[in-house]
Parts: structure tokens; C-alpha cells; sequence
């Protein structure tokens, strides 16, 4: 009977055709398959290559920061972006913001029963680029498959790990009357790019998404030697929310000046026209820092030599307020608060 | 944004505010309500009153669609959802008002009820178009501006045969309320209002047009002047107001004339009359039962009158004994006089109408104007 | 929800369907509750529906208006400060 | 006016009543409160209490060792325990079979619309719980709401880091002819449980969940100073494919002896009833370990003498076979193939 | 378990071994064919061909009510899932069997359809009675085991008037492919199978009895035991089968008299008679189309008959050209005979009818003996 | 698919239906197929009906007729190894 054996029992994976069905969650070689056609073929490295339970990383030195995100965007695939290259910034850019240089990520999927593998294939490819562009690597991963009306496409949870260089220490509680509010860009891309894709919304805009990572721009920040307190990106809630988590942190007041926050006319109009404040709408290529007010001119210069701080600009100032409330005078020339969203909320945008 | 960016141009405000000071005489108040929530909105959200005299006091009105809905008919609409097992059609407005038993058409939804938010009455329709299988509701809520869309929906359904299409009917009138305010039992309970005239709502005139008013100004001596949404169009009405007040006029002025005629769109107003008609009473959130501010779907359209359709019944529930919206409405208090804004009652739990939309006077007290009172507290 | 914007209308289709522009956002709204809008017109949108025309002319005219107020004698001499009680000032 | 405005904005969270709805997911104060009354409350210390995108870790030295783990079983709670002390031990335990420390977990919540808050509390409390138990800490949070129907309650994706022993390196590829392959207890118990409570199965089984960290049985492993290859724990798939995946990475293959795998006559009587064989069926506190044959008494004492451990047991040995096939000794007295689960999968157990 | 665990008893086992090797003739071959998959699946999960002699050889035959589904048929069962968007129930042995268009129940599912495992067809009445919007169908697979159950689902159903309820009838006869193994005209093209003996399902005989292989016995000279599923039941069913192939019998002997009896269940019987008639021809996988060897739903109770409550054709599909299922069904030809046996076809992407459900030849052979031949190529 | 088990009846509730007991695993079945079970009888359980009767005493003879065969002289002379082509073999 020699000879009638073959070898190589798996067939490949119909990447083109084939969708997501409950044996590729199974735990049998279906699962494996997916695995290793898919997810390692394109994120694929030598520490994923390791196979085990766990993944054993370089000896590390230093101050380590962890930071995970689960990411449910919807639509999936969104002008200027997907939750692909979504799942890496979001968790990358909460790594770089606190001063950390990233360098892992964990990724847990979890599939819905039917999706195109089509799809899934241009997410993970996508996840893939992004990884690669910030210098990070997948270093451990999952996969979950819930039946059809369990879940919705693809849910991504990132973890990522990152190490503080010495000396760096940064923190929402460290804002201080006087500091200066900076903010690296334009408001409100990520969420009407998002928005505009919604099937009860469908508007017309040319707008994309600013999902990036920022890790370049914060070793870029960092490098200046600006004494810089705190930075954080504002996603989810938007610049109002970030701000007024800083401020309730530090115990301090934050006093911003409409007229310098940078928004671009197609996202003023969406706002405008579905009843939005671009100051609770989500950013993902965006950071705001807070700095000392000296430092103020020397950050906002190396923010602006940088491809991702070109249009940054000084937005406000911190100020002693035992209430904590961010306050902002409007274009307009009068004042107002800045408050959290509450209301209508946008769902699903991260 | 042409027609928008240069009625929120900062230079012109200096410019009008400083008018506005120039013409306001000492040893007075000037009491302005603005009715609409719109116009509420807009003056939170640019900080107009920063750019006025303190002898300039803006009194937010009842003017907010959402704000006025009164619980029991919120109840109804999740009643739709949660018992007759209908899509439940709504602006996002209404998802946050508070109904009884704790609910809300947002705590409904997560209960399992298919609420669904949209954009336009048209988007309503198409749902009920993709879903021959379910009953789709639109709750159908709003001003003057509001009713002409929902009336061209109902002919539309009719005319398209789509049979399980029907609408919540919740369409208010804005003069109803504004004369209910001035002399309603009610009012006269909670004092007189020191109301020295009003800002009338552009954006329902564009509809009704500007000579709905012309009977306020008349018969109660209040000046009226018509202005657009933007806040140089609420400085520019404030101006004209201080005007008419110091020179004993009382007469409606339309600021809003490039869009804003007497005669108003006859079009709309025609297809609303085919469409609705008067009801007898509604009950107001604030103001109670109003006789004749509102609006029922004509016999001839009975098929797409939800409360018809559904045998529904009218239950009215009693506000939160707490809640002060009635007299805040009629600017006799302010939110803080509320015993628990900001604690009990915020834009995520409101207990009254007043902090549901962005719009109420609570709501745009809370988010946009709370370091007042700290400020005086300190 | 009382949101009603002046958009440009940029294409029109049947059924009193058209297209409208505000700031290179645009949005299909419909135009059964207004007569004889052409391309290039403004009008008002609120929830999806064109409420009326903008007149440009009168738009002009408020402004002229608004930026003459201004203007007066008494006006020029007064200014507003901002955050009159903040601790810190902006620049 | 003083005195008339109050402090305490936010009113408590009505977890008795009240339901996850979409404002719990939209970046507001809504969100911030289910954080701070929930999780942080049950989940809290002084590293989630800094409150920044990433949290910042004390110095660390030595190799790290980073799992993730999605967590989607259904019923949500199960006989012997729920969702969310699963979701600590499935991770802690994939750090713990490294050889690894475990120290620190994150976890990214995706909840359903209308999931019962009081349900979350209670998965919450016993995340808590498991979590005190294994030594591990809760550093770095996430969570995200999808509307009813794009989602199935609550799924949870945790994250952990550990740190490796000096001398400590297993991994799957380490298995050489000649070793002993041990088991640490009973098969099957965990996913008997689950099936036991499925409407559509639903049969009554005196079966609880081995859910458990197995960190404590780990660390008395190693401290066995036993020479073993690796440890894995035998979860979705079951032993079968963690002895296929071990012997497909190591290049060998492997015989068990049918007759010495522990099994308890329940679970062996329910996969009887439902057409299954228990070596396919998830465990979640068991673990194989393969070690030197010299060492296998050694270990085997040690993992007894540990209450994990009371039923482990030597259950075969590794071969030389290029075909990396697992084969088995049946009680029977035949040979059989035991190969990758296949065929009807058995959804959602973790 | 009782009445389990003793019959898997390794030390008896190893003496029966002892026995059979002690009365095999060194001088001949014993070609034994077990029909049933179950007796399939228990010799390849315990390894019984290992306590055999070499000269005895088991064949395993077609008695896998999935494996013999052929492609039309799951292709009705996707119809209605997809295309009639009804609630379809079945047991979960069918999900992966592949159908036209690479498709398969389970990607029928992943594409959207309603399609759920059931454990009894007693589930599907009640899925029928939780959505009496939807129509439900029970796709209903089995031998006589399996019969009795649907017969009496069906009768239930039209006592309780369930107006949602019906079966997509696919049960098949024991007695029938075991003649048309032995005599039809493929197998004559195949070359004639040298079986010496068969063993019987005992499960199919607790209902249908020992006496229908009566028939086999005398007509062809091949001696018949019935027998449990258990691997004793197996190894004392091919001791038996020795002894009469050595003393020159042919009879029909009861292993598993502790159930089966020559008349079988006569309640379960009449009730198969009550609902069933036989269909005059029906497609097997591997066997192509069989005389007389499958059941239909009786007029009397036609609107429990999914096949024409939703006007259903059967289209004959067929099978991949390279599977060798039918020679293999016969015992002509072994699942490494096949050339694309563990490369294009494998339990996760079965191409044919036997590589589908554990009980299939080819399945089996894969999942539990696929070691043998590699210990033959090194 | 075939799958029918044996399993110990111990509770008989109306319409047909019955718990049974299997190694302590317990599950509903139909006794709709069989005639006069009472609690404490064997009966072969197959997709969640009771199919038949399990004699106890056939059975029993069954199993001494397994016994017996290995207990014949010629039986006991031969033994059958464990993984007879494995490299390594079990201990
Ligand atoms: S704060 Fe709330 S309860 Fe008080 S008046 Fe305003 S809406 Fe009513
Ligand atoms: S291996 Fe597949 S294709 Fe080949 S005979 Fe078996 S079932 Fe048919
Ligand atoms: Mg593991
Ligand atoms: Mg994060
Ligand atoms: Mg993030
Ligand atoms: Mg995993
Ligand atoms: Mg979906
Ligand atoms: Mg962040
Ligand atoms: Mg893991
Ligand atoms: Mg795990
Ligand atoms: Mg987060
Ligand atoms: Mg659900």
C-alpha cells in the first residue's frame, strides 16, 4: 500500500468564498486552520511563531505600560480606515500617550457566523500594515466564533505593552494652573467619517477617518524636552471628554479658546447638520498635551515638524477651578462650559 | 458654511453687543423669553448672555418639542414598542425622556423593544417599505416646522398603499403655547411673567409665517420679533426688542426676512390642513392640558393614525412633585431654583421635561452654563 | 430638533428629491414642501425636508444691517471682557 | 444664590434594575459612572486608580510571558461558575503553563444592550474574586456596548503578563521521545457542564466546572525541580488537540493508555448520551504536562500532594513518529487514532 | 453505566480475542460486513480489528443514514432554509454533509439560515409551537430507529393542529440496501463482494425484529448476526459469524437478545405503518437509486409533508467523480483506495457520502485508523 | 447517529414522559414507542425516545457467554500485543 498515503491532510482555506461558520471557533483543525492560513500568514513573527499557551518575550527593562481596547466599530470598513488598523492604533496611541515606547500587542477575535473570510482577510491585512508601520508585533492572539446574531462581523480586543523611557512620567493628575492645552490636529475626522457610512445617516462627505498611530509623533514630542504633564488622546466623548477627565483628575479647570481649535470645514458642516458638537465627536490620529506654559512654544513647534502635528495648535490653559469645570470662549465672544456628551450618543465609532 | 459662518461672526457680536449697551436704559430691566429651544440652544451654546447687559435677561420658554412631551405619551410610544410589538420610528430627540415606570424609549429598546432612530419621516417609511411583515410607527413629534414632512408622509403612504405605516401623532402649536403662557390659571397662580417681549421662532414662520403673531403683539401689548437660529440673528432681535421696548412699541418685526414671509409657505400650510386637524386639548409637560395646541390626524387618514390603529388611550401621569419645569417654562424660576437639578435630575437621569433635550432650559443650564453658579457661589 | 440649515441645492432628481450642499457635505433632502427651487438656490433643511428658500438679498441685507449696528457712536465705546471671572485669561 | 447648587452630580447607578443601554458605551458620564460603580468598584486598586489610557507598571526584570484569551461561553453562567471567573482563569492559566508568574491582567468588555446589570455585577464580583484568588491584578480596562442583537450579553477578552523564573523554559516543541505525559485530573468537566445547561440539550448532570487557576499548581510543579518540557491546558479541543498540537510542534508522537485517563462517570456517562468522547470536550482547570520519564514519579507526587493535582495522572508517553500522531491504548484492548476534534462542534464553552 | 461499561470490558475482550483466533481456519479468509455505521464507528474507536486475526477482515457497509443522503436531498433542506426562510431542525449528524454549490447546512447557517440542531424531532414541535409565525421543518433522517420517533411527532402534531409544523422525510430501510449490496446492477459492474457474512444492527431489530434477515439467510447463503453496539457485542457477533462460516451455516442468529426478539416493537411498527408507505424508488449515496428502499409520508397526512407543502423537486446530483464511496460501501475498494482520501477530502471538506458522519467508512478510517497506513508506508 | 443507550428509567410522568438515569446523568425521554415500562426498568434510549425494553436477564447470559468463550483451551494460549507496529511501547 505504499504510496497511497498522502500527506498534507488540510486543504486550504477558500479565503475567496468561504465565510466564517461555528467549526472554525470549535477548537478542532478547522480553527487551526483559520489560524494559520489567515492570522499567521499575515501577522505572523517570531514570537507568534512560538505556538505555546503564552507568548515568552526578550528580557525587559524598565517602567512597563499596558493598555487594552475592544474595538465593535460599525460600519467595518470606513473611509480612511477599517477595524483592522483601528484595533492597532487605538490600542497603540493609549501606549504612546502615556510617554511609552510600544512594542506588543495582543489581539482576541471574535467572529460572527457567516462572515465573509474575504473580509476577515483584508481586516487582518490591514492590522498587519499598521502593525507594521508603528513597530509593534502581534505577539499573542485569539479567536472566537459566535452564531449569527450573536455578534456583528468582527469584534477586535488589542492589548498593547509598551516600555517608559527613563525619566518620562506622565499622568492625567499632573495638569497645573497655567499649564498650556495643546492639540495635534484637526477634530472630529475619525466620527464623521464613521458616521457618514451609517445606513440611516448616509450623508456625502469627503471626509476620511484620521486613524493612526501617534507613537511618532509622541517620541517626537518627547524628544523636544518640553515638560510636558499629560497626553492623552481624545477618542470616544471627544476632546470635551478627555478634557474634563484631565480636569477632574488634576483638580484644575480648563479654559479653552474656540476660535484655535483646528476643525475642518466638511466636518464643522456634518456636525452641523446632524445637530453635533466636534468636540464630543471621536478622533484616532489626535492627541491632546498639556505642558508647561514656558514649554508651550518649544512643543508646539516639534509638534509641528512632525507629519502628524502639522496643523497642531495652542487651544487653551489650565486654570485653578475647585469645581473642575473645562470652559471654553466661543468664536462667538462669549463663554460657555464644555460638558461631557450626554444626550444622543454615537454609537459603536471605536 | 455660506448663510451660516457669518451669523456667528464674534466681530459683528462685539459690534451688535455693544449697540445693545449703548441703547439699553439703566434704570430698567428688559425681560426677553425666547420660545423656542432653538433659540435656548444657541444662546447656551454661543454664550450670548456674556455679550449683554446684566439688565438684559433672557427667559427661556417652552419652546422645545421634546421638552413639552408629557410622560403619558412617551408611555404610549413604548407601549407601540414593548406590548404591540411595532418598529417604533423616532427623531433621536425622544429617546431620553423619562416615562413611568423608570422607562424611556432608550431603557425600552434595551428591553428589547425595536426603536429605531431616524433621521427623516422619509427613513420611517422605507423601514415599513423593507418590513411588510411588521406594523412601523413613526413617532411623530415637533413645531410647525415638523408637521408639514409628517403630512407628507401620511399622503405619501396612502398614495404608495403601504399598509402598515402608521404615525404617533404628537405635533404641537407654537401660538397656543406662547398665549397659554401669558394667561393660563396656572400662570396666574405662579405670578404674573415680567415677559417685555418675545423672540419669536424663524423657523416656524417659515411655515406659518409672521402674522400668527401679530395678535400677541395686539392683545397683550408684547413686541415680537421673528429671528433666525444663529446668534447675531437672537443679538440683532434683541436689539430690535430693546428698541420697540424703549419706545413703547409693541409690534411683530421679522429679522429673519431672508427666509421669513407674513404669508409663510402656503404649500406646507395647505398639505398640514389636508392632513391635520385641531385637537381639542393636549396636555403640555409644564403647562398642562392647552386647549387647541395641537394636532390629530383627519378622519380621512384614520389608517395611518397610530392611536386609532393601536386603540390606544391617553393616560396622563403626573410629573415629579420636585420638578419646577412649569414655573421655569414661564420664566418665574430659574433651573437652580429646582431643588434637584444637578443632583436627582441631570441630562443622564432628567426628571422633568426641561433637562431631556439639549433645547430645555435645564438641559442647556446644565451643560453650558453651570460655572455661573458656581462662580456666584464662590 | 429644531436644527433647520440653509444648504445649497446642488442636483435635483424626481420625485422632489434633490441634493444639497452645506460646506461639501451633501445629503439628499426632499423638496415636497417647497415650489419652483432651482439649482444653485438655497434653502432651508430641517429633518430632511427643504422648508423654504433663503433670499440672498435679504441675507445681505441683515448682515449690512448687523455690521452697522456696530457702528454707532455709543457702540464703539464699549467692550465685553472675556471670562469676566475666570482666574486665568486666554491669549 | 449661594448654597442652591448642589454637588454630586451623577446619581448612583440602579444596578438592581437597571440595564446596559447604549449611553453606557458612548464615551459620556454614563460610561464613566458604570466604570467607576462597577468596575472599579469590584475590580479597583492602585494601578486601575490611575486612570490614565495605559496604566504604568512597577519595574519589571526577566523574561515576560503575554496571553490573551476572548471569552464568549454560553450560558453565561454555568454550573461551578460564570463568564467572568472563567475569563481570569483562561488567561491566568495560558500564562501560568509558560512556567510563568502571572501578575497582571487587562480585560476589554463588550456588552449587549439590555444585558441586566445586576447580572454584570455579578460577573464582575466574581472576575474579582478569581482574580484575589490567583494573585493577579486587574491593571487596564475596556468597555464597549453594541446594540441587542450584534451581540450575546457579555463577552470578555482578557489580557495577562507574567514573568518567567530564571532557568524556567517550556514550550511545546520541547517534547522528546521517551517522555512521560501527565495529566492533572479529571477530563471533561468544565464543557459537560456548559452542554448540561444548553436549552436544547438540557439534561441534568451532577457536573460542576473546573474552572480554576492553575498558578498555584504550576508554581509547586516547578517546584518539583522535575525536568518538564511543557505544560498546556487542555481547553477548546480538548486533550485531543492539545496533544496533536504539542506533538505536530515537538515532531514526535504520542500513546496514551485509555485506562489511566481520569474521568468522572458522569461525564463520561453524559458524553455517552450525547455521542461525544470526552477527550474532545474543553477543560478549564486541568493541565498536561510532559516531563523526563526519570522525572515522571517526581512530578506526579508533587502535583498529588497539590489539591489541583489529587487526581493527576501518567496517562502515556511520547514516541518517535514523523506523522506526529497521537494514538491510544483503549481500555478495550485495541489502538485508536486520537486526532483533532471534528465533526459537530460544540460552540461557546469559553 | 450499566448494561454499557461491562460489555466494553478489556479482559473479556482479550478472551473472546483468544477464541475467535482460536477457530479461525489458518486456511481461509473471513470477509465479515458490518451494515451499520454504529458498529463502524465502535470497531475504529476501540480498536477491535486489532484484537482480530489477520484473516478476518471487517467491511463496513452502507448502514450510515448520513452518509447515504444524497446531495439532492440536503439540497432541499437548504431550499427550504434559504429560499422558503423556514425554521429547519435537524440532528447535528447533518450539518457537514456536502451539498451543491459547495454548500453544506453549516454554511447554509453562516449564509443566514435558520437552521438548529435538535437533539429529538420532539424539540422541533416545540420550536413549531415558540414561533407559530414561522413555518418549521423537521428534516428527518434515520433507519428504522429513527422512524418510529418522526411517526410519532407527526401524529402528535395533528392531534395538537400545529399549522407550522412539517417533515422533510428521508428514512430509509435496512433490509433494501443490504439486497441491493448483494445484487444490483452496480455491484455486478463493481465485481461481486466476497462477504461471508454480515453483521445486523441490533438497534434497527429492536424495532423491526430479527426475522426480516430471514430473507438473506436462505435466498443468498450469507449467515446474519445481530448485534449490540457495544465492542463485546461486535467481537461475539464475529465469533459467531466464524463458527457458522466454519460449520457451512447460514442462519440468522441473535447476538443482543437482552432487546431484539423476531418480531421487534410491534407498536412502533404500526405507528412507521400508520404515517409511512414505501416510496417506490429512492437515491442512496454510493447506491444510486433504490427500489422500494426509503418511506414517504401518507397521504392522510399530506400537510405534514414538507416535500409538498413547499412543492419540492427532487434533483439528482452527482457525486464528485474521483470518490470512490460506492465501490468502498461494498467492501470492493478501502478509503486509502480513494485518490483524494486525507488531501481534498477530509472530515473538515468531505467530498464524499462516507466521509462525513463519524460512522462513515472513510470518516472512521481518517479519525481513528489513519495511523495504519503510514505504519505500512514506513 | 445511531447512538442508543441503555439507561435506568426513574421517574414516569404523564403523557409518555419519563427521566431516565444514565451513570447519574439524568434526561427526559418518550415512552410513546414502548408498552408497560415501570420505574426501574432498562430500556435502549435513542434520539429521546425509549425504543425498547432491556432484558436484564438476557443480559446477564449474554456477558457469561463472552465470559465463557475466553475460558476455552485454545482461547487462553494466545495474546494479542499493544501497539504492535509503535516504536515505544506502553507501560
Ligand atoms: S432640574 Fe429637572 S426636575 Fe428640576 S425643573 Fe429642571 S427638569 Fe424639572
Ligand atoms: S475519501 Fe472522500 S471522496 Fe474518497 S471515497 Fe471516501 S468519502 Fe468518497
Ligand atoms: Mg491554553
Ligand atoms: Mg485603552
Ligand atoms: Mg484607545
Ligand atoms: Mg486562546
Ligand atoms: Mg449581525
Ligand atoms: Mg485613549
Ligand atoms: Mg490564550
Ligand atoms: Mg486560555
Ligand atoms: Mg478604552
Ligand atoms: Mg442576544
Amino acid at each position: 500500500m505504499i504510496g497511497q498515503v498522502k500527506k498534507g491532510y488540510v486543504r486550504p482555506l477558500d479565503i475567496k468564498h468561504g465565510r466564517v461558520d461555528m467549526s472554525h471557533g470549535g477548537g478542532g483543525r478547522a480553527m487551526v486552520q483559520l489560524i494559520t492560513d489567515l492570522f499567521a500568514n499575515h501577522l505572523g513573527n517570531e514570537y507568534l511563531a512560538q505556538g505555546n499557551d503564552g507568548t515568552c518575550l526578550p528580557p525587559c527593562t524598565g517602567r512597563m505600560v499596558v493598555s487594552t481596547d475592544s474595538h465593535v466599530v460599525s460600519p467595518l470598513f470606513f473611509p480612511g480606515g477599517d477595524i483592522g488598523c483601528l484595533s492597532v492604533h487605538g490600542t497603540v496611541n493609549d501606549v504612546a500617550v502615556m510617554g511609552a515606547t510600544p512594542l506588543y500587542l495582543t489581539a482576541g477575535f471574535i467572529l460572527e457566523e457567516g462572515f465573509p473570510l474575504e473580509s476577515l482577510a483584508r481586516i487582518v491585512e490591514s492590522m498587519a500594515r499598521a502593525a507594521k508601520a508603528a513597530g509593534v508585533k502581534l505577539v499573542a492572539g485569539d479567536t472566537k466564533v459566535v452564531e449569527q446574531g450573536k455578534g456583528d462581523g468582527v469584534f477586535i480586543t488589542t492589548t498593547g505593552v509598551g516600555f517608559l523611557p527613563e525619566g518620562v512620567h506622565l499622568s492625567g493628575d499632573l495638569a497645573r494652573p497655567g499649564d498650556a492645552v495643546l492639540l495635534s490636529g484637526t477634530l472630529g475626522d475619525h466620527g464623521v467619517a464613521i458616521l457618514s457610512k451609517r445606513e440611516n445617516l448616509s450623508f456625502d462627505a469627503p471626509i476620511l477617518s484620521d486613524t493612526a498611530a501617534l507613537n511618532g509623533l509622541t517620541a517626537a514630542m518627547l524628544a523636544s524636552g518640553a515638560a510636558i504633564r499629560v497626553m492623552r488622546d481624545p477618542t470616544r466623548g471627544g476632546l470635551a471628554a478627555t478634557l474634563n477627565e484631565i480636569a477632574h483628575q488634576s483638580g484644575v479647570g480648563i479654559h479653552l479658546d474656540e476660535a484655535a481649535i483646528p476643525i475642518k470645514p466638511e466636518v464643522d458642516a456634518a456636525c452641523e447638520l446632524l445637530g453635533l458638537d466636534p468636540l464630543n465627536i471621536a478622533n484616532e490620529g489626535k492627541l491632546v498635551a498639556i505642558c508647561a506654559a514656558e514649554d508651550a512654544d518649544r512643543l508646539l513647534a516639534a509638534m509641528r515638524a512632525h507629519p502628524q502635528g502639522q496643523a497642531a495648535a495652542l487651544i487653551g490653559k489650565v486654570v485653578e477651578d475647585p469645581n473642575c469645570f473645562v470652559q471654553m470662549k466661543t468664536r462667538f465672544g462669549g463663554r460657555r462650559m464644555v460638558d461631557w456628551l450626554s444626550g444622543e450618543q454615537l454609537p459603536r465609532i471605536c | 458654511m455660506k448663510y451660516v459662518d457669518e451669523f456667528r461672526d464674534g466681530k459683528v457680536a462685539k459690534g451688535l453687543a455693544a449697540a445693545i449697551a449703548a441703547e439699553v436704559r439703566d434704570d430698567r430691566r428688559y425681560n426677553f423669553m425666547e420660545f423656542c429651544g432653538g433659540h435656548t440652544h444657541a444662546i447656551s451654546r454661543y454664550g450670548v448672555p456674556d455679550l449683554l447687559p446684566p439688565n438684559v435677561r433672557m427667559i427661556h420658554g417652552p419652546g422645545c418639542p421634546v421638552c413639552v412631551l408629557p410622560i403619558g405619551r412617551i408611555d404610549l410610544a413604548i407601549k407601540l414598542a414593548l406590548e404591540h410589538d411595532v418598529i417604533l420610528c423616532t427623531y433621536a430627540d425622544t429617546l431620553r425622556i423619562p416615562a413611568s415606570g423608570g422607562l424611556s424609549l432608550m431603557k425600552a429598546k434595551a428591553q428589547g423593544g425595536d426603536i429605531r432612530m431616524v433621521y427623516a419621516v422619509t427613513d420611517a417609511l422605507k423601514i415599513a417599505r423593507d418590513h411588510p411583515d411588521k406594523e412601523v410607527v413613526f413617532f411623530a413629534i415637533g413645531f410647525e416646522t415638523t408637521t408639514p414632512p409628517t403630512a407628507v408622509a401620511i399622503k405619501q403612504a396612502q398614495a404608495e398603499g403601504l399598509k402598515n405605516f402608521s404615525v404617533l401623532c404628537c405635533h404641537v402649536l407654537t401660538p397656543s403655547a406662547i398665549m397659554n403662557i401669558l394667561e393660563s390659571q396656572q400662570a396666574r397662580e405662579l405670578g404674573t411673567v415680567p415677559i417685555d417681549g418675545f423672540i419669536g421662532p424663524a423657523h416656524v414662520s417659515t411655515v406659518i409665517g409672521s402674522r400668527p403673531y401679530a395678535f400677541f403683539a395686539e392683545e397683550y401689548r408684547k413686541p415680537v420679533v421673528i429671528a433666525g437660529f444663529e446668534p447675531l440673528d437672537v443679538m440683532q432681535a434683541i436689539l430690535m426688542l430693546v428698541r420697540q421696548v424703549n419706545e413703547g412699541r409693541a409690534e411683530v418685526e421679522n429679522e429673519f426676512t431672508r427666509a421669513v414671509t407674513p404669508e409663510g409657505n402656503t404649500k406646507a400650510q395647505n398639505l398640514v390642513s389636508e392632513v391635520f386637524e385641531l385637537r381639542r386639548s393636549f396636555e403640555w409637560r409644564g403647562l398642562g392640558e392647552v386647549p387647541y395646541s395641537a394636532l390629530k390626524i383627519r378622519e380621512g387618514f384614520a389608517d395611518f393614525d397610530a392611536e386609532r390603529r393601536f386603540h390606544l388611550e391617553y393616560q396622563p401621569v403626573p410629573d415629579n412633585k420636585a420638578c419646577e419645569c412649569g414655573a421655569i417654562l414661564r420664566g418665574v424660576k430659574k433651573p437652580t431654583d429646582c431643588k434637584i437639578f444637578g443632583t436627582v435630575c441631570t441630562p443622564e437621569n432628567p426628571m422633568g421635561s426641561c433637562m431631556v433635550s439639549s433645547e430645555g432650559a435645564c438641559s442647556a443650564h446644565y451643560t453650558y452654563g453651570r460655572y455661573k453658579d458656581m462662580e456666584t457661589t464662590a | 430638533m429644531c436644527l433647520a440649515i440653509p444648504a445649497r441645492v446642488v442636483e435635483i432628481a424626481e420625485k422632489d428629491q434633490a441634493i444639497v450642499d452645506l460646506g461639501g457635505v451633501r445629503k439628499d433632502v426632499s423638496l415636497a414642501l417647497v415650489e419652483d427651487v432651482q439649482v444653485g438656490d438655497y434653502v432651508i433643511v430641517h429633518v430632511g425636508y427643504a422648508l423654504t428658500r433663503l433670499d440672498p438679498e435679504e441675507a445681505e441685507k441683515t448682515l449690512a444691517l448687523m455690521a452697522e449696528a456696530g457702528l454707532t457712536p455709543e457702540a464703539i465705546s464699549i467692550t465685553t471682557p472675556p471670562f469676566p471671572h475666570g482666574r486665568e485669561s486666554m491669549h
